[in-house]
């Protein structure tokens, strides 16, 4: 749960961040940021607004739409003493540079018998509701927690947000770190003025409850709070677990808010195969069966492409609907 | 080449000034709608650039191939893409071109060889060259072309498609669309040299530069490197110098270049500068412009009335069209 | 179960699949090969050896070493009538192309709203036990399981790579094709003479049994029918079921055999975090939980980059000793 | 510049020769090991190609970078990388440079600036311009050099690393490898120019094409490029023509070029020319050669022997060095 302070203020997710990353290039030199239209924009959503004035044109570099050049260029930067900070503006686009952050940047330090660091930290935008369509809309996250040696951050609120980038731009990992878009301007709370860090794998619980866990990321959090309101009012108690880091990822916490419901939900934004859905549930299907009193339900979109219409799109996206319609079918199996 | 004029015949600039118009007054309108929030999502607008698609796609054949960008509804227009379906999938309705699935950005017509705008900068090239081979080995004379901007010429796509395209000598030309910015960022800083052209020679190809506000200047570069790729002679890079008057995107402030830049490209503006010529050379009254812009405006109008009235697909749409066969 | 018919010859793995391909190529005209040193070599484990000298330079076509380029091309050729084979060698090499895999091929169809075919098949090779180390060892498979729109192949026997690559060749959706490198040479089976082929989404039951289910992919199936002899000799009954497809997955024969056996181990070579292990395991324990009598277990590759060393490749691998033992501890809680 | 011949001080002239013939005795040593299995993997040999390595490592401080390729020993060994560690790395030991968990595509030691070889082509460049990114920005005078052949001119990676270099003129030199195959396919069916050199034009960079296997020539070329580096001018392409006389790959059959191809190269070979230059010139005499020879094969004996004695990693460290912490 979040806490707040006295110096605190009332910020939205982007601002969070961006004050986190202000703060760290502050304190540390060896931060520079590097992406397209960093400098007039500060970056596609204004993540890096007013950094130009602030750090100067050798901090904050504009990029040709080049994402394996750039993304390449920070990793070699990483490893030779820098700390960059590189905007893959949506990571829709990783396909472009998969490669450096894959093979280069996830696998440099073990390849090299560990005699690397690699303190880079990739910046990029996720997910659907703004009608982005099939190339500006995915999350994707699930592919790059598949591959060992890359740290993934996907924070749900400003103060994680905050905390979290902060504590990305402290150790000397490469860490992936997603924003969800949606979530940048629509959701708002109480920060902390001065610079704090969250550590890594250590899940928070945004609800506590008794009945059926929820694990939730980045905007189905939100989703899964509004849902577990609605069942409160049926008698349902829900407990919400937002891992916040998917690499590494809180396993215990997951494991001792089932051992206390016996029922789990996971509820993700990610396409259903092969991604954080089937990843919690399998983690707990394995290490936490003795617990369960009913199967594991997914919530998670479509298993499409990511549909323009906003129709569609709706139908498409995990639901607050969907999820109380889980927990529903969840609980009943009592 | 640039500047230079061409006689053509009248029908071919009465058709291609329509076709500007056209495309001018679906975006102005697509602007409108945007800015009222029928139209959702992110929308790049073509207004100002209206010659490069024109000046290629006057010179094509109905089976020809292009292939767009995130700036596609020009590209669309001038393939021949009807506007009521653009509209409509620009509304998201069931009656889209792509039945509300793709959007902006993904607006496609394989049938009329329109094979797709493109949310991934640069994407489009290494899909021309595909569609180009194709037509080499179906020996079926078909032409490829592949628009993509100024911004895209620094993307492994670009580099990777003209080398293969040269060595295999393709049928597809090349097109890039300098409107001297890549979102915010200025061309001198994303790109290493001065005249983009110069990089046909890494490919021993030619390249050619044109005046991209001169609909006439880009039909005729655009007639000769199509025939040469229709011969079989292999590809050309061709850059149109242009503008965009609009914001990279729908609610991009701009702050990044003054008002009087735009307003002095606007001083070139390619509809302008065909009616002009059309006008001296007597081949369009003002009657008959004033007619022309009528109809178009009435055509738009329909096609948002179409759109508007169109039914949204149904939610359990969403899950076909994923793969042709289980 | 694999036929033998009349006609069978004894192949390996990597025969039968290039048998299937050079007769599919005799019947179809519009299929051609595309790909890194496809006519000196007939590609790097001469998938196409001979194809140069068969089908002539039109349809065999060297690249350059331009994966976004010829991968990109075979796109576009398949949108426009051609049926290309794409050769990704080393399918670690997707990074430099990922895009117009992920964001083209796979969605183009749906983005088009149906409007358009994309019958294009992607040879490419997986997997580890050759010292490949860290860039040419991966799987891999689970990351376009994730992507919606790209269908999956993962064979493991010649008569199931034979079928299956036909099948490819026969249907208007994009296809990765993975060969595991492990198998090319060292597995052999007998395979028709004619051409034939297999469905997608039909799984192979290639052993029976009714202690305790095991899917496996590629190499891993054969590590666990070596896993079920060992075990038999213990009373262990291991029905072993392989996918062969993961994308369309037959789903129903996965939970049927759960059904029977109520134990389950998943064993996949991939990385563990959000791959096919955690996918199967979830699948199933959503819509299988109530048969299942015991934890399901995963026995995966470990979670880091491939190691070069064949002593830390051997412990890195998933390995029959290790199946064992995770059947032995699904059973003996009984 | 090809074939021009510099007066250079004997230490220099000794110093690679000894580099150029150390790495010819390691890798003759490798192929052997490989052949009797005591090496596995995927292994490819440089033999034939020393003088570009040598010839621009010799001008490197020890504190420059270097990014490689799949065919790395004689960077490692040019940029300073101990045959001891290399040898165990690849049997895959535990003293092996990379700990045994690289093997040969990797092997690296950021400490002397060697950042890795690599396994995927073209992949270096961007890690050489980020390197070169960092010490500009630490103002450390740092220089680093890009090693890779030309089938990497072709990836996507190199044009923007080409472009990215020349816009924020880094200190980096491109070296193209120039040794006429990628793989199986000679470089007329992969690259769509016949001189790379041209190349650098598209990126306003100046492109140099040099005799790769003329270790003076090389060395003079690098030294004019890295002192323009160091300078703050930017970046240089080098195209040093060379050939590799052994296979693609350890297994390579060769079935793609003729034999009398490559005997002729041979007559060119590198380590022959310095040593008759140096001979003419009085400055090594046959016996000293001799002994530089013999001294050379002791060491290559003596890593090994240390690679053979050495321990093979524990199974649980292969979990080790994943992350720096978690
Ligand atoms: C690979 C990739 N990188 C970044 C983007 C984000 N983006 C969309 S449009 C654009 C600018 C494109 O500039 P240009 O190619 O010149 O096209 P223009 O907008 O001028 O028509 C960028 C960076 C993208 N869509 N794809
Ligand atoms: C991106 C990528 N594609 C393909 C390969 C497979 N491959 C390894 S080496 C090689 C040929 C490289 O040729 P070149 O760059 O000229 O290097 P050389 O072997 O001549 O030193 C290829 C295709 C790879 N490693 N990486
Ligand atoms: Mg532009
Ligand atoms: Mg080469």
């Amino acid at each position: 749960m979040q806490k707040t302070e006295a110096t605190s203020k009332n910020l939205t997710f982007l601002q969070a961040i961006t004050e986190g990353l202000a703060q760290e290039m502050e304190r540390d030199k060896s931060i520079i940021v590097m992406g397209e239209d960093v400098r007039a924009w500060g970056g596609v959503f204004a993540r890096f607004k007013g950094f130009r004035e602030r750090f100067g044109d050798d901090r904050v570099i504009d990029t040709p739409i080049s994402e394996s050049g750039f993304l390449g260029a920070g990793v070699g930067a990483a490893a030779t003493g820098l700390r960059p900070v590189v905007d893959l503006m949506f990571v829709d686009f990783f396909g472009v540079t998969g490669d450096q952050i894959i093979n280069q940047a996830a696998k440099m330090k073990y390849m090299f018998g560990g005699k690397a660091k690699i303190p880079l930290v990739i910046t990029t935008l996720i997910g659907g509701g703004v009608s982005a369509a099939a190339q500006h809309s995915q999350c994707l996250y699930s592919v790059f927690a598949h591959i060992p040696g890359i740290k993934c951050v996907v924070p749900s609120t400003p103060y994680d947000g905050k905390g979290l980038i902060v504590t990305a731009l402290r150790q000397d990992d490469p860490v992936m770190f997603f924003e969800h878009k949606f979530l940048h301007s629509s959701v708002e709370g109480m920060v902390p003025s001065e610079s704090y860090s969250i550590p890594f794998g250590v899940a928070d619980i945004k609800r506590e409850g008794s009945d059926v866990t929820i694990v939730g990321l980045a905007r189905t959090v939100h989703q899964s709070l509004e849902a577990a309101a609605i069942l409160e009012k049926e008698g349902i108690s829900v407990e919400v677990v937002d891992p916040r880091t998917i690499v590494p990822i809180d396993e215990q916490a997951i494991l001792n808010s089932v051992k206390k419901t016996g029922r789990l939900i996971v509820v993700d934004e990610d396409y259903p195969r092969c991604g954080m859905a089937t990843d919690i549930s399998a983690l707990v299907a394995e290490k936490g069966f003795n617990y369960l009193d009913a199967p594991i339900r997914m919530v998670t979109s479509l298993n499409t492409p990511v549909p323009f219409s906003p129709v569609l799109e709706e139908a498409y996206l995990p639901s607050v609907e969907r999820i109380v319609q889980a927990a529903r079918a969840t609980v009943s199996r009592r | 080449m640039s500047g230079s004029i061409v006689l053509q015949s009248r029908e071919k600039q009465v058709a291609m000034l329509r076709k500007m118009l056209t495309i001018r007054r679906f975006e102005e309108r697509v602007k409108k709608e945007f800015a009222e929030t029928r139209v959702k999502g992110f929308v790049h607008l073509y207004i100002g650039e209206e010659a490069v698609a024109v000046g290629l796609c006057s010179n094509l054949q109905k089976d020809d191939y292009v292939t767009s960008t995130h700036r596609g509804h020009g590209h669309c227009i001038a393939k021949g893409v009807e506007l009521r379906g653009m509209m409509a999938e620009l509304y998201g309705k069931r009656t889209g071109t792509c039945k509300g699935k793709g959007g902006s950005m993904h607006i496609a017509d394989v049938e009329l060889g329109m094979l797709g705008a493109n949310g991934i900068v640069g994407a489009g090239l290494p899909l021309a060259i595909g569609a180009a081979l194709s037509s080499k080995y179906r020996k079926s004379g078909q032409v490829a072309v592949a628009f993509f901007s100024d911004g895209a010429l620094n993307q492994g796509t670009f580099h990777e498609s003209m080398n293969i395209a040269s060595l295999w000598k393709l049928p597809v030309v090349f097109v890039c669309e300098n409107n001297g910015f890549g979102e915010a960022t200025p061309i001198r800083f994303h790109t290493s040299v001065k005249d983009p052209t110069i990089r046909a020679s890494s490919y021993d190809m030619p390249g050619v530069r044109v005046d991209g506000m001169d609909v006439m200047a880009v039909s005729q570069a655009a007639a000769e490197a199509i025939a040469r790729a229709r011969r079989g002679d292999g590809p050309t890079l061709l850059v149109c110098d242009t503008y965009r008057y609009m914001g990279h995107f729908e609610g991009d402030e701009q702050k990044y270049r003054k008002k009087e830049e735009t307003e002095e490209w606007k001083l070139k503006d390619p509809i302008l500068k065909l009616k002009g010529l059309m006008t001296r050379e007597g081949s369009i009254s003002e009657k008959e412009y004033s007619e022309m812009d009528a109809s178009i405006l009435a055509e738009v109008e329909d096609a948002v009335t179409f759109a508007d009235k169109s039914a949204w697909p149904a939610p359990n749409e969403v899950l076909e069209d994923v793969y042709t066969s289980i």
